[in-house]
């Protein structure tokens, strides 16, 4: 199988702190592969590097056959990166719909100023694609109800469905998602298992870090696991779940598989 | 209240006033006091792309205005060529600008970028006012000529307010487009959360340079139009307190709406005029009504029209 | 109601900085109070328009076309001449005569049938004070100080060209208005060896200057432009910095002159004696009398019977000096020079033209 | 003959530099006082107040108007009368401004101090007139060091600004109060889930704040007299000031105004004095796209 | 120890919370659980005075808080650690921890000996401590604002979610140290959870909110047991 993503010796460090420390994986096309860890041992700063919100201090980055090392974050995203944020980054004084527009912008929406003004029929055309788009999106993750009330009113759950639902307007061929489950009970995440189905179904990988087990294990063909920056362990969930560093490191003795 | 839709009405009323005005009243003194609201409202109509929506404090729109306003009066008093040509060097100006104050944009945030924008207001200012010998220093320039349309030289008020009329309708119009447009979005993104915007695969760089240049080409056009309506320029004229008046016009107005632009430029050079017969105490009452806006309705008179912004959410206790 | 009043209109800075509109509306009032009390102008009372022109051009065009759209007969005012060029082009439309205080020598070069100036201009003021630091002085080596607004420009740049026709040496250091520290400036001074100094500034820069002068132990004649015969210029200096200065200028409270003597007894009975009468207080006062005369003269409020009347002026007896129009329409054709000592200063002679 | 001319001069020079340099630090402690003050309420708010070059004029005319000409006190009562009274004003605006507005956006934050600063001058004017005041004798004279000048008055700003820095460090590294405030500037919500008063809080800082203006207030009398137009320049340097030492760095807003000082005092030799003011102002933009952290600043986190 | 009367409260025109009632007694564990914007976080808020209820009181120690400004509130004893962290970002860890014992007035010893408490509970802390807060992981963060609100020894503790985010180990740990401190100090501990198993699971009452409104409350074993709240809140 092809690579989407692979990730080559890759380190950072702030300071004197080694928050990644040469990890390396691959991620197959098609697939969903999660990173799992104890808290701090740089998953996030991992996404961090792939998107490019900084730049790795060592290794390298592709993206199928492209080297995205360093990269600035918005030529990343083009390309077919998109993802969502651990602390929700949402624009919070717009609505649903308007955050999927921005969303959408680049890829649906690609005239420059000028163009925009001395074109009005592509201007209306352009902003007919997004917004029959965001209607789309808003229908598959059940927004609706939402779909006008501005951000900055709505709970911590929904926020993230938000995000996710922006970041898939720009039609990725692969998602980062740090801790979309996050703030979810069992009920819920049980649902947004189904929705993360429904968007991998749709032809975007997904590349997931999430710290509830019943999402992970239940959903990845492939899980890497990292403790202080380095790979601790990687397979399917059954060999994850077993392996007795994953288990003394993260998973604790109490964990037992549901 | 009212939604978008009913402002395209608002908008016209306004328009047909604006062109009747002349026909009930031409008094000098209330065309001249309208014509400088039209050049404010082309500024604040840039100045809104900035500070309205990408949520950043620009306190040097003077130093832009006043570069368009000397560009135009130097080049046709001393070149004489038209003022039609010395726009386009304007413009050209305008672009220059712009990218050169977007750039710090990139790297500066709130109020260092704030302070980087009066830095640059307060080095036009200086310049413009010790370069004696270019720019003739304190003395200003004089007598510079009206802008010639068809044949007809502007040199009445009634001509120069239905010229200026017009370039602020077109002016308007633009900027009602950008605003309603995914670039009106993009803008107001950047001021709710940037690094959000990066990862939507737009390059928030190049959109504040976007807003920065349209703001200053804007803010250049007007300066430009401004020295031929005037006929007479001087340094004394760009101060801070000028680009203070730009972002009241904005905040007053309504940040974010094109009306808010039109009523904070109106509101703002024809208000303390009106004040007058308060006699000493003008200036003191329209600076306490200014106050009064910008902490009871910090988003603008408009918007508190406006139905979208029922829904916002309100700032907590503490 | 304009048929039973004549409006003159006062353009005076009442806002924004530098101020001294609070004088020049003052000594205004004053003129125009007792003009009433003598039974007004062709029977009419007079009525005083007063209104701010702020420090910018656009204020300043506004309330002009507001004092026009009022209908006034005749502006007084605005003192400086910034403001003057921003709406000279007004009055002439309007064919309404203004009496300026602007000293600048652009005004008098403007073609303005209808624009009068009411004090010196600065050519004079600066001649005046660069002849005398010449031949009275003896300087060989002046350094100027001025200020860079339009007024200290315009006194440096006339002043450098008499010096240069003379052939004394000179150099000119410029300082801004709100310059908080002019120790470079007089350092420069200092390097280039004069032997006097000529400031040509407004009064706000003065307690800088001349405090740092006298730190930096510049001490060697020096003359300077009106602002320092000003008393509340005076109020703010140190009598050992300007111990000995020398200064031109149009009205000074020493002046034994019986006229202004009266002038100043008036009004400190109008104003009270805490009141520092200055020469914005007496232009203004003399331009609206003035204006009063030319009405009366012409025999009529037409604007235009009041310009031909004001240019038919002959030995008006003006409180800063006989006021007599040439052909640009000036008015005062001659300065005191005085000297500063103890913080007062003293009458020295007039200079004429 | 000529090498003793030639050393004549670079002996003059030489005199002058270090006349000009000592200029510099001078108007520099200027500046970073006022530095300093920008800074504590940028640490302990996080707005910044445009309003504040209007309160330092503020300051010096209720003392010199008010205390000393009107009620004729002895400038020691009427220096601690003026402190008290600005301080009853910072409790009034705090508590009708900056609290009431805490979470408000920076350019409501600026726009409103802005207007305030606008409402305060022409409430000067109106009540004290426009006229220039002098306090004679206050802080005059000059204190000569070999060929050296300086004015008294900038020794005993040099003099207050060390203490003023050394008492708020102390107050802000060391109380509980002080620490606090730099909470308060963070989140005001989780510091108010501490127990911190978040309103008590702010009211301090705006106390002090607006009592260290009036104190710059008061020190520059001698060198700039009472005007309305007093405080502009130097409000604007120390500015310019806080953010090349290093925002949010108390010792920092010193260090840039020494800066400031030194530089646009030799750049003025160089150049033609009146593009004093834009060389400062070039290194305030230089400095924040070289080094937005400033000298002493530490990297700021998003 | 803790009641609230029949409280409504609004955002804007907005209603979060219609007439609801709670209740904690001396010494026990509730916890309260419900679905995404029921108005868990609303109810909290409104407690500590971040909000202000239209209606309703409520009562602390027999002593009416409801108009109290939040800082008294925690004066009087009651901690709230809030959702989302909201850490001082510019402080370091220590710092924080020394902030969160600003309402006592700690002698240098007592709060170092607190803040090394903490660091036992969270080690992870310790070995971050001189680090800036905003630069912590997701989880350390987390961690770092459950130590904060422990450390003033409070009389009364409310969680929000301190199991978001993070790893399962460390969750385990968590809700051991909140039982311990249950018993071992005897304060009381009302805990918002998503993680409804767990929260059920050491909790002696718990209340389901819906929409604002009180859906159910009761004794945890029995609400574990009810089908309705297993097919909504338990995931099946
Ligand atoms: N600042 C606000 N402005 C307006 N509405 C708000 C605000 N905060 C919350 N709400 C609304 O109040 C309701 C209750 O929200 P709350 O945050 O209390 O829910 P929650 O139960 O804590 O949810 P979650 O599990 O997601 O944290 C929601 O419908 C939300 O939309
Ligand atoms: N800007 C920074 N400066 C210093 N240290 C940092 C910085 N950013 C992250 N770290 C440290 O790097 C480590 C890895 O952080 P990261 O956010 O990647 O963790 P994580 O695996 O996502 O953890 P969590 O599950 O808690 O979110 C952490 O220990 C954190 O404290
Ligand atoms: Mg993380
Ligand atoms: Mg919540």
């Amino acid at each position: 199988m092809k690579n989407i993503l692979r990730v080559e010796s890759l380190t950072k460090r702030f300071g004197g702190l080694v928050a990644v420390n040469d990890l390396s994986f691959e991620m197959e096309a098609r697939s969903i592969h999660s990173l799992i860890g104890p808290n701090g041992s740089g998953k996030t700063t991992t996404i961090n590097m792939i998107n490019g919100t900084f730049p790795p201090t060592g290794g390298r980055i592709y993206f199928g056959e492209t080297d995205i090392t360093g990269m600035q974050t918005h030529k990343i995203s083009t390309l077919g990166i998109a993802r969502t944020f651990q602390n929700i980054k949402l624009f919070s004084t717009m609505t649903v719909e308007e955050n999927l527009k921005v969303g959408g912008h680049s890829r649906l929406a690609p005239h420059g100023v000028v163009s925009y003004l001395l074109n009005p029929v592509e201007a209306r055309k352009e902003e007919n694609k997004l917004q029959v788009a965001s209607e789309e999106i808003i229908a598959m993750l059940r927004l609706e109800d939402i779909a006008k009330s501005v951000v900055a009113s709505l709970p911590y759950g929904k926020l993230k469905i938000v995000e996710l639902a922006r970041a898939l307007m720009s039609r990725p061929q692969l998602l980062l998602l740090d801790e979309p489950a996050a703030g979810l009970n069992p009920s819920e995440r049980a649902e947004f298992i189904d929705v993360l189905l429904k968007v991998f179904e749709s032809g975007i990988d997904l590349f997931l870090i999430e710290h509830n087990m019943d999402v992970v294990m239940n959903i990845s063909d492939k899980i890497t696991v990292i403790n202080f920056g380095s790979k601790i362990a990687e397979g399917d969930s059954a060999s994850i779940q077993n392996d007795p560093e994953v288990i003394k490191a993260y998973l604790g003795e109490k964990y037992i598989m549901i | 209240m009212f939604s978008r839709k009913h402002t395209r009405k608002i908008y016209a009323v306004l328009i047909i006033a604006a062109l009747a005005f002349p026909l009930i009243s031409n008094n000098t003194y209330y065309i001249t006091m309208l014509c400088l609201a039209f050049i404010y409202m082309i500024v604040a109509f840039g100045l809104n792309f900035i500070t309205g929506m990408t949520g950043q404090v620009n306190l040097g729109t003077a130093g832009i205005f006043c570069i368009g306003a000397y560009t135009s009066a130097l080049l046709t008093t001393k070149t004489f060529i038209s003022p039609w040509l010395a726009l386009l060097v304007v413009i050209l100006f305008g672009f220059v600008i712009g990218i050169a104050l977007g750039y710090p944009s990139l790297r500066l945030k709130g109020v260092y970028l704030s302070l980087t924008t009066i830095a640059f207001g307060e080095i036009v200012r200086q310049l413009v006012n010790n370069m004696t010998d270019f720019t003739g220093g304190a003395h200003g320039v004089r007598a510079i000529p009206p802008y010639c349309l068809f044949g007809f030289e502007l040199n009445t008020k009634l001509r120069l307010y239905y010229f200026l009329l017009a370039v602020t309708i077109m002016f308007g119009l633009i900027a009602y487009r950008i605003i309603y447009s995914k670039w009106g979005r993009v803008f107001t993104a950047i001021r709710d959360n940037i690094d959000a915007v990066d990862t939507c695969g737009i390059s928030s760089s190049k959109v504040k340079i976007i807003a920065f240049t349209l703001a200053a080409v804007f803010a250049a056009i007007a300066g430009g139009l401004y020295a031929h309506y005037s006929g007479y320029i001087n340094p004394s004229t760009f101060t801070l307190n000028l680009s203070v008046s730009f972002v009241v016009m904005v905040m007053v107005g309504g940040s974010g709406t094109v009306l808010g632009s039109v009523l904070g430029a109106v509101l703002v050079s024809i208000l303390p005029e009106m004040l007058r017969f308060l006699g000493n105490y003008y200036q003191i009452v329209f600076y306490i009504l200014v106050f009064i806006c910008t902490i009871l309705i910090p988003n603008g008179i408009v918007n508190v029209f406006l139905e979208r912004q029922k829904t916002k959410a309100l700032p907590e206790k503490n | 109601a304009s048929e039973e009043t004549i409006k003159i209109g006062l353009l005076a800075t009442l806002t924004g900085y530098p101020l001294n509109g609070e004088h020049m509306a003052k000594g205004a009032q004053m003129a125009v109070d007792e003009i009433n009390e003598a039974g007004g102008i062709l029977g009419k009372k007079v009525e005083l328009d007063i209104q701010d022109v702020g420090n910018t051009t656009d204020v300043g065009i506004n309330s002009c076309n507001l004092l026009i759209s009022n209908k006034v007969v005749s502006i007084v005012g605005p003192h400086y001449s910034s403001t003057c060029l921003a709406i000279e082009n007004l009055i002439n439309a309007a064919k309404i005569p203004m009496l300026v205080g602007g000293t600048s020598p652009k005004i008098a070069k403007i073609d303005n049938d209808y624009l009068f100036r009411i004090r010196a201009s600065d050519t004079m003021q600066a001649v005046a004070a660069a002849k005398y630091l010449v031949e009275g002085l003896d300087a060989k080596n002046v350094a100027i100080l001025y200020g860079s607004d339009d007024f200290g420009t315009g006194g440096m740049e006339i002043a450098s060209e008499h010096f240069s026709s003379v052939g004394v040496d000179w150099v000119a250091h410029p300082f801004n208005n709100e310059d908080t520290d002019v120790t470079t400036q007089i350092l420069k001074c200092i390097t280039s060896g004069c032997d006097s100094v000529m400031i040509w500034a407004t009064e706000a820069a003065y307690p800088i200057v001349a405090r740092q002068l006298y730190e930096l132990g510049l001490i060697v004649p020096t003359i300077t432009n009106p602002s320092l015969a000003v008393d509340s210029c005076l109020a703010q200096l140190e009598q050992e910095w300007v111990e000995d200065w020398y200064c031109v200028t149009d009205f000074l409270t020493s002046n034994s002159e019986e006229k202004v003597q009266n002038f100043i007894k008036a009004y400190e009975a109008k104003y009270g004696t805490e009141e520092s009468v200055d020469l914005h207080c007496a232009a203004y006062y003399s331009g609206v009398k003035l204006v009063a005369d030319a009405i009366e003269r012409a025999g009529s409020t037409d604007t235009d019977a009041i310009r031909n009347a004001l240019m038919e002026t002959k030995d008006f007896e003006g409180i800063i000096g006989t006021m007599n129009p040439n052909e640009n329409g000036e008015f005062i054709h001659e300065i005191i020079l005085a000297q500063c000592n103890d913080l007062k200063v003293s009458y020295i002679k007039t200079i004429g033209e | 003959m000529s090498i003793v001319r030639v050393t004549k001069e670079v002996v003059f020079l030489y005199k002058i530099i270090l006349q000009l340099l000592v200029s510099g630090i001078a108007m520099g402690f200027v500046y970073g006082l006022v530095g300093i003050e920008y800074t504590l309420i940028w640490n302990s708010t996080g707005l910044l107040n445009f309003s504040h070059e209007r309160i330092i004029m503020l300051g010096a005319y209720i003392f010199a108007g008010s205390f000393v000409l009107q009620t004729g006190l002895s400038v020691l009562p009427a220096i601690v009368a003026t402190i008290i009274a600005i301080i009853f004003f910072a409790v009034f605006v705090a508590y009708t401004i900056f609290i009431p507005l805490r979470n408000m956006s920076a350019l409501c934050a600026i726009m409103s101090t802005v207007m305030l600063g606008n409402i305060i001058n022409e409430s000067v004017r109106l009540y004290y007139g426009p006229e220039a005041i002098t306090v004679k004798g206050f802080l005059t004279g000059m204190i000569r060091i070999g060929t050296l000048v300086v004015a008294r008055a900038y020794v005993v700003i040099i003099f207050v600004a060390l203490i003023i820095l050394a008492l708020l460090l102390l107050f802000m590294m060391k109380t509980k109060t002080g620490k606090a405030m730099r909470c308060v500037a963070q989140n005001k919500n989780a510091s108010s889930l501490m127990g911190i008063d978040v309103q008590k809080n702010m009211m301090i800082t705006i106390a002090i704040s607006f009592s260290i203006c009036s104190i710059i207030g008061l020190l520059v009398i001698p060198l700039y007299s009472v005007k309305q137009s007093m405080a502009s320049m130097i409000s604007l340097k120390g500015f310019a000031a806080g953010v090349i030492g290093g925002f949010g760095s108390l010792p920092g807003a010193i260090v840039g105004g020494l800066f400031i000082g030194i530089i646009e005092n030799i750049a003025g030799m160089i150049f033609p004095s009146t593009f004093k003011d834009v060389v400062a102002f070039v290194c305030l933009i230089l400095m924040l796209l070289l080094r937005p952290s400033g000298i002493l600043g530490k990297k700021r986190i998003s | 120890m803790l009641k609230v009367n029949n409280i409504s409260t609004y955002y804007g025109k907005v209603q979060a919370l219609h007439n609801v009632s709670f209740e904690i007694k001396d010494e026990e564990i509730v916890s309260i659980i419900g679905a995404n914007g029921a108005g868990k976080s609303t109810l909290m808020r409104s407690i500590m005075g971040l909000v202000q209820p239209k209606e309703g009181e409520i009562v602390f120690k027999d002593e009416e808080i409801t108009n109290l400004k939040t800082n008294k509130i925690v004066e009087r004893g009651i901690v709230y650690v809030p959702e989302g962290r909201e850490v001082f970002p510019a402080l370091s860890v220590e710092d924080n921890l020394e902030m969160g014992a600003f309402s006592k007035k700690y002698s240098q010893r007592i709060l170092s000996n607190k803040i090394e408490e903490m660091y036992d509970i969270f080690p992870r802390l310790k070995e971050r401590k001189k680090q800036l807060a905003g630069t912590l992981s997701g989880g350390e963060q987390q961690m770092l604002a459950i130590a904060r609100g422990l450390m003033s020894s409070p009389e009364l503790i409310m969680f929000d979610e301190p199991s978001l985010g993070l790893a399962p180990v460390i969750v385990d740990d968590m809700f051991e140290v909140i039982v311990s401190i249950n018993r071992q100090q005897h304060i009381p501990i009302v805990l918002v959870e998503q993680n409804a198993f767990e929260a059920l699971r050491i909790s002696s009452r718990c209340y389901v909110l819906e929409n604002g409104e009180v859906r159910m409350h009761g004794l945890s074993d029995e609400l574990m047991k009810s089908p309705e709240v297993k097919s909504a809140y338990l995931g099946g």
